[in-house]
């Protein structure tokens, strides 16, 4: 279908016929999605529709059934997740999932490992600036921070290995209304200062807020697309609302 | 099926439990905590803060992240021990209180990260929570006496009655770990409520719920609190705190900050400060 | 069922009084593992001492029966008694520590206990060790004795299956996934454990005096560490949870040994093989095997169905709180 | 006594080592490898049949033995825990590190034969020299310098945080583009490596012997038990601790109580301080 | 005719293997040979091998495969006391003849066993004779003992030091080796300041035995040592410092295998070394020759018992051995009767000086 609003700017993940299954159990059958240089881009769909599958997949953290997927017009698809890391996909899994048994500060240099220049501490300071909250506790176990601030320091993580596609799934998880709002600014100003973002969300109101394009994942398809506006005005948002 | 309604409640057979006289007690009681205060090393995680619980209400309990929330619902439960202040339930002090004894008194919890047991059932794992009814020994557990099958009969009974009103009813006998996020959810509001207890303390039970599960949670609580359950729910989902609570208390950086009617709160300029955003 | 069948009945096809010894042997060694398999594989304590558990039991049936001429049923139950009260001496502080210190100590305690045998001379016989005298009649012949050790692994099963199945058995193995989860339904996790470890150790005891009467005499290299190695694999391999899995797992690993017997000094070494072998096609564990095969050829199809509350019925179910 | 507190530090720096071992391929994986003493056998015996048999130069030989110590690290790694741990999260992995372990003490044993052979000489030094024998300060030295290195490795290197962070959840590890498999056998080669070169600074206290694996594997796991699990300064206490015990207890009591002294006083230390010696504290469950 | 069956518990692998492998050789060697010369009264013998790996249960299950599975007519060994101590009833419970290798005085027992004979040397023989040469011929009365943790270890050291009570003689120093240790300089520090004048080790672990020698060496304390035979094995020699920490070591060998003053073994021994060298290599023999005589011994004895049994009825057999009497070995002559079987004399004992060994045996001790 074509698309009015959506930026014109080159595409830069490109996900074809993704079909990915669990033992036997098919989860996925055939997703296809784009993500533009610069654009910030939301999946939406309720719980078990396949998005966290999707974008483990795409990031070859599990194995694909079928399906390409093309980044920066390579194909990706039978990379390892290490090579990928290093193509500039970074994935902030969902549930704040940290390593607990090692430090705040340990965790974001973790973050920066696949990197060249990997454990190189210079750019901690700009994480801690953009989430003081841990920065208060960078000497600290990550277990012994709240949920949300585990949440705070994934994202952290995801950030400080400067990717050009920076997934976010369900980061709003146990965060404070003020303090998403945040963390979808910084992404925000991420994806202005080029960094693509690839959202999964299920607050649909903040997600659409900053989107700029919008697809609806139901059961393993992709369910329906548009822009942020086009889904707020049109009749999509209340397949969403329902959960499908 | 009709044994369901003269299920006895056996907290009288509980072993580590006199308190006939609590449960009765309880009944009318409230959950009251008292100026806590609990300090990790340098930082202050709670301090002096004050809530109570009535039966039958719904209390949110909102703030911004680290600002005390999970640590307070540790201390009501007993996981951690406060370092000041007390916590009474109908007027039985519980403050040192273990952790085991808290489901004897009727307090049972929901986890942040939900705490199944993935190797074993949904019904095994809604059973569990009935665990302080039952006062077979060792003994007359590895001869399957009949006070053992008895009391197993019971909670299956009461387990699966749950379940199925809380909708899993179809899940029954999936493999814990083989159920998505919101399911896992209800599972654990389902093992707290075969403990039948007075009161429940859920931690985000809405975190990572589409709208749809949260109305359906929504209900659920409300079908609890005209059971005269006491409902404290930690939650950064506001809009959802707000539609149901009776009270909410706001806590930042381990302070209360203001408690009150949602109203009042939604509306304190304080909390649209620190937590709300504009 | 038929298997049980097979197992009773086995005197009477076995070809020869050499399968009923392997046989007694292995239902000697599972008495023991069944216990253990609940403090193992369903509370998951990594217990990899109780061979000095199995070697009291056997030299107070060797010292007791035999020297002192005592009724051999009432050694055995003083045997178990024993087992019991050291099992529950060894737990009382040692299930304080957390999983692999704990290993340590039971590990420790082992040694203890085959030092002590050794050194003492005058209780033990030290290294020249003590023989032990069969059971009187009727199990005093090779198929008898064989009877009675079969009877008694039926009972242990028994006892432990109740244990697992029942709400002891939902307890333990939350204490094994999450003692926070235990805790907050109010399980008492020290005093379970310690309940459990003692049954252990009555049913170790116990396994000691009908393993030392099969041997008919017992030295302490009988009772050597890798032997209390032996045990905790049979669980591991036969996978946690289940009691079908450990029970196979106690027969592969005893009838492995036998089969390369042939081999003469290469037999350790395919043993060896044998066992990796094993591992690496079976990595679920010989219990599990079925289930996994089962799935491959019928996988179970995930349906997804919206939760949707039945309020009434919750209510119903919630409100007897009150009527109570 | 003299004598006793060198013999001590001797077998001392073994258990040390050994617990070092234990502990980098724990760091990783969450194993207890069974097959860790072994890894000091192979390595011993390698060096008595270089040098010894195949009269290699002293150097040559030394590094064959460590070579072999690393080739038998990383063969534990790809035999013994990849497939197993990739499969189950039951503690199988003693039962297929038992088994390899059983398959090379046998196969030495067959080769080499189950009789102790002599280790030779290292350096030119007269046997009368009593406690200054390069028998006992080689190990203690060698030990010394490793466990330098392998804390230099820790602090210089994000090594260490990424072994925790492999064995505390892979899948996260993964996603943040760390290899895991990668890892993990790195850190055996590295286990491997420590083991190859103490079990053959040590070859002429111990000889070439083919069951000098378990034991070894035994007591370097007290002496982790003692120093605290993930601990390299913990399992540098703990194995002098047990490795002086030992000595002392039989010095004192006689051999029939030695292990019974020895780790008698451990468990007694063990249930004062349940987390070990350097082991972490609580941290925060709920 | 259906072959002899013969059951051969050995620990192939494992504690005591040098001894097991050793009498495997002799064993498999006259099988063969009687083979060759048609077998016994037409009857082939068949050997069938159980590597017990030192391990009492296996010990105990195979006994019962070869009694009842395989149905052997003979059952040899097991070596290991520990594992024998539990086969042996096993096997008198099957009513099979049981030639033992084992030197436990508590193994034979004409009641309880009546067809377990043993063909070797009891400990207290051996215990006896290696303490007579120390007090009677080396006039030494100061003794340390030294024994191994193990059952054989601290039983031995038990015995000894009855045998020596029962002489008046108590020891000045006595101590329990683990046999893992790798030093045991303090041990012997202190058996010196003790004032001990000789050092009789009871262990079998050629490890613990070299470390005893060369912590003597090192302290320069020149005791005689006198103990277990396999103080004499070549495997030693590599365990040294120094060649000469060998002196002033002996151990009790047997007539048969030791070199005459004219250097010279008994021809008969050297017919058998010579018959079986090509099996083992063809060059010098690096093991005690007198564990493959041993071997060869426990065949020919089958041979004659069933032989004069005219069967291999187990009852008839037993009357046989029984009946035995000077029945020449090459290891040792042997006669039983139906009171006694132990059917080694003492005087097939003599000391043997430790590093003498040449090609399979050794040197005479000075002065007997
Ligand atoms: N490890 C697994 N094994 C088997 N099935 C799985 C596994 N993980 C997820 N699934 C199933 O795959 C489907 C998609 O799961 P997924 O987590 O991708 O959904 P989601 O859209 O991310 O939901 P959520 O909003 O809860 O994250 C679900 O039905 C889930 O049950
Ligand atoms: N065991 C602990 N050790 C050290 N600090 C702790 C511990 N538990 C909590 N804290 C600190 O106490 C503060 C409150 O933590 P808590 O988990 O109660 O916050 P919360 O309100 O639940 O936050 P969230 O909404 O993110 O879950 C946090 O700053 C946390 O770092
Ligand atoms: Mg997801
Ligand atoms: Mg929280």
């Amino acid at each position: 279908m074509q698309e009015p609003k959506r930026t014109s700017s080159p595409v830069l993940l490109e996900v074809k016929g993704l079909e990915v299954a669990y033992g036997k159990a098919k989860v996925i059958h055939g997703i296809d999605f784009q993500v533009r240089q610069g654009e910030f881009v939301v999946l939406l769909g309720r719980n078990g529709a396949g998005k966290s599958t999707t974008l483990h997949a795409l990031c070859g953290l599990i194995p694909k059934q079928a399906g390409s997927v093309r980044f920066k017009d390579r194909d990706i698809s039978r990379l390892e997740p290490r090579a990928i890391v290093r193509e500039g996909i970074v994935n902030v899994l969902e549930g704040h999932r940290v390593f607990t048994g090692l430090t705040v500060e340990d965790n974001l240099l973790i973050g920066t490992y696949a990197k060249k220049s990997g454990g190189d501490k210079s750019k901690l300071e700009r994480i801690y600036d953009l989430f003081p909250e841990i920065g208060e506790r960078r000497h600290q176990l990550a277990s012994r921070l709240s949920g949300g601030q585990q949440q705070i320091l994934a994202v952290g993580q995801g950030i400080i290995a400067d990717p050009q596609l920076l997934i976010l799934d369900e980061p709003s998880g146990g965060l404070a209304p003020i303090v998403v709002d945040r963390i979808l600014k910084v992404a925000k100003e991420l994806c202005r200062s080029g960094i693509a973002i690839l959202l999964v969300e299920q607050l649909v109101r903040e997600a659409l807020k900053f989107a700029d394009y919008c697809y609806l994942v139901e059961t393993g398809r992709i369910g329906g697309q548009g822009t942020s506006d086009e889904v707020r005005s049109g009749e999509l948002i209340q397949r969403i609302y329902l959960g499908s | 099926m009709a044994a369901i309604e003269n299920v006895p409640v056996p907290v009288h057979r509980a072993p580590a439990a006199q308190p006939t006289s609590a449960s009765t007690s309880t009944a009318l009681g409230e959950l009251r905590a008292e100026g806590v205060t609990k300090r990790f090393g340098g930082v202050t995680a709670v301090n002096k803060v004050s809530l109570t619980l009535q039966p039958g209400e719904i209390h949110g309990l909102i703030g911004t992240n680290g600002s005390g929330k999970t640590t307070m619902l540790n201390l009501l439960s007993g996981y951690y021990p406060v370092d000041e202040g007390s916590i009474s339930l109908g007027g039985q002090t519980l403050t040192q209180a273990s952790v085991q004894r808290r489901p004897h008194v009727g307090i049972a919890r929901t986890f942040q990260k939900p705490r199944l047991l993935g190797t074993l059932s949904v019904l095994d794992n809604a059973m569990l929570g009935g665990w302080k009814d039952t006062g077979a020994g060792f003994l007359s557990t590895a001869f399957a006496l009949g006070r053992a099958r008895r009391e197993d009969r019971m909670l299956r009974e009461r387990a699966s009655e749950l379940l199925h009103g809380i909708g899993l009813g179809h899940l029954m006998h999936r493999k814990a770990n083989l159920l998505d996020h919101a399911e896992q959810r209800f599972l654990e509001i389902a093992r707290g409520l075969t403990m039948q207890p007075r009161f429940i303390l859920m931690d985000e039970p809405a975190g990572g719920l589409t709208e749809h599960e949260i109305d359906q949670l929504a209900q659920i609580i409300t079908t609890l609190r005209d059971c005269r359950v006491g409902v404290l729910i930690v939650e950064h989902h506001t809009d959802f705190v707000f539609r149901i609570s009776h009270r909410v208390t706001t806590l930042n950086l381990g302070q209360m900050l203001k408690e009150g009617t949602p109203e009042e709160v939604r509306n304190d300029p304080e909390v649209i400060r620190v937590y709300l955003g504009a | 069922m038929l298997a049980l069948l097979a197992l009773v009945t086995l005197p009477f096809w076995a070809r020869d009084p050499y399968q009923i010894h392997l046989a007694a042997l292995i239902a000697s060694y599972w008495i023991l593992v069944a216990g253990l398999n609940l403090v193992i594989g369903y509370t998951g304590l990594l217990s990899v001492g109780h061979v000095g558990l199995l070697a009291i039991g056997a030299y107070t049936f060797a010292i007791l029966s035999g020297r002192h001429e005592m009724n051999p049923f009432l050694a055995i139950a003083v045997a178990g008694a024993l087992g019991g009260g050291i099992g529950f001496v060894l737990g009382l502080p040692s299930l304080r520590l957390p999983g692999f210190y704990f290993a340590m100590a039971t590990m420790a305690f082992s040694m203890m206990v085959s030092e002590f045998t050794l050194a003492q001379q005058g209780l033990t016989g030290g290294g020249t060790g003590l023989s032990v005298p069969t059971f009187p009649k009727p199990f005093d012949t090779p198929n008898g004795f064989y009877w009675m050790l079969v009877g008694v692994a039926g009972l242990v099963t028994w006892l432990t299956w109740n244990v697992a199945r029942l709400m002891w058995g939902k307890a333990l193995i939350a204490i094994r996934d999450s003692e926070v989860a235990a805790a907050s339904v109010g399980v008492p996790i020290y005093n379970l454990k310690l309940k459990v470890f003692a049954f252990s150790g009555v049913v170790a005891g116990v396994a000691g005096a009908l393993f030392a009467s099969l041997q008919s005499y017992i030295t302490p290299d009988t009772f050597h560490f890798e032997l209390g190695l032996f045990f905790f694999i049979c669980i591991v391999i036969g996978g946690r949870g289940a009691i079908l899995g450990p029970l196979l797992g106690t027969i592969v690993l005893t009838a492995l040994p036998e089969m390369v017997a042939p081999l003469a000094k290469f037999g350790q070494f395919f043993y060896g093989a044998l066992l990796l072998i094993v591992v690496l096609l079976l990595p679920e564990g010989i219990g599990n095997a079925f289930k996994v095969v089962r799935e491959r050829l019928r996988p179970k199809v995930i349906t997804k169905q919206v939760v949707a509350p039945d309020l009434r019925r919750l209510a119903n179910a919630v409100r007897h709180v009150e009527v109570a | 006594m003299l004598t006793v507190l060198i013999t001590g530090l001797a077998t001392g720096a073994l258990y040390v080592a050994a617990a070092l071992a234990y502990n980098v391929m724990y760091s990783t994986s969450k194993v207890l490898s069974v097959t860790t003493g072994h890894v000091f056998m192979v390595s011993c015996v390698a060096g008595a049949f270089f040098i010894g048999e195949l009269k290699l130069p002293m150097i040559v030989g030394f590094l064959g033995a460590v070579a072999a110590g690393i080739a038998f690290g990383l063969l534990t790694e790809i035999v013994a825990i990849r497939r197993v741990l990739a499969r189950s999260d039951e503690h199988l992995w003693l039962l297929s590190t038992l088994a390899l372990a059983t398959i090379i003490q046998q196969s030495i044993g067959l080769w080499w034969g189950t009789e102790p052979k002599p280790f030779p000489r290292l350096f030119e030094q007269e046997f009368t020299s009593g406690l200054l024998d390069q028998k006992y300060w080689l190990p203690i030295v060698a030990v010394g310098l490793m466990a330098v290195c392998m804390e230099l490795f820790y602090r210089r290197t994000l090594f260490g945080k990424i072994f925790l962070a492999v064995s505390e959840d892979p899948f996260a590890a993964r996603a943040r583009g760390i290899s895991t498999d990668r890892i993990r056998a790195v850190s055996y080669a590295i286990a491997g490596l420590i083991g190859g070169v103490a079990g053959f600074a040590a070859g002429q206290l111990t000889f070439a012997f083919f069951a000098l694996g378990l034991s070894l594997t035994l007591n370097g796991f007290i002496a982790l038990a003692v120093g605290g699990l993930g601990s390299n300064l913990g399992a540098i206490v703990g194995g002098i601790t047990l490795g002086l015990l030992n000595a002392t207890a039989t010095y004192f009591f006689g051999g029939e109580y030695q292990q019974t002294v020895a780790i008698g006083l451990l468990m007694v230390f063990l249930l004062l301080k349940p987390e070990g010696l350097f082991g972490n504290k609580m941290v925060r469950h709920v | 005719q259906e072959p002899i069956r013969i059951g051969w518990l050995s620990s192939l692998s494992g504690p005591l293997s040098t001894p097991a492998i050793a009498e495997n050789h002799g064993v498999q060697f006259a099988v063969d040979e009687l083979n060759k010369r048609g077998g016994i009264n037409g009857r082939k013998l068949e050997l069938i091998t159980r590597d017990t790996a030192g391990d009492p249960t296996k010990a105990v299950n195979f006994a019962n495969q070869l009694a009842h599975q395989d149905k052997v007519q003979f059952i040899l060994g097991p070596l290991n006391s520990g594992e024998a101590l539990p086969t042996v009833p096993i096997v008198a419970r099957a009513g099979l003849p049981n030639l033992l290798v084992t030197a436990l005085e508590e193994l034979t027992d004409p009641v309880k066993y009546p067809r377990a004979f043993r063909v070797i040397f009891t400990n207290e023989q051996w215990i006896r004779v290696s303490q007579n040469y120390a007090i009677n011929v080396l006039k030494r009365k100061k003794i340390a003992i030294i024994g191994d943790t193990t059952g054989y270890g601290t039983a031995t050291v038990k015995k000894s030091t009855e045998m020596l009570a029962a002489m008046g003689i108590k020891p000045v120093y006595t101590v329990l080796i683990d046999p893992n240790r790798t030093t045991l300089n303090d041990e012997m520090t202190k058996a010196k300041e003790a004032g001990a004048d000789i050092v009789m080790p009871w262990t079998s672990s050629t490890g613990l035995l070299a470390r005893i020698l060369n912590a003597r060496g090192d302290m320069q304390w020149d005791v005689p040592v006198i103990g277990h035979s396999a103080i004499m094995t070549l495997a030693i020699k590599g365990l040294l410092n120094k060649p000469e920490y060998w002196e002033k070591t002996y151990a009790v060998g047997f007539k048969n295998m030791t070199y005459g003053p004219d250097g010279k073994l008994p021809e008969r021994t050297q017919k058998l070394m010579e018959a079986m060298r090509p099996r083992l290599g063809g060059g010098q023999i690096d093991f005690s020759f007198w564990w493959a005589a041993v071997g060869n011994d426990l065949v020919g004895l089958i041979e004659h018992a069933v032989k004069t049994a005219g069967s291999t009825d187990p009852a008839a057999i037993q009357k046989a051995l029984e009946n035995t009497s000077e029945f020449k070995g090459y290891y040792a002559t042997y006669s039983w009767h139906s009171k006694e079987r132990n059917g080694f004399q003492d005087s097939d004992m003599v000391m043997n000086v430790a590093n003498s060994f040449k090609d399979g045996s050794y040197k005479l001790a000075p002065d007997q």
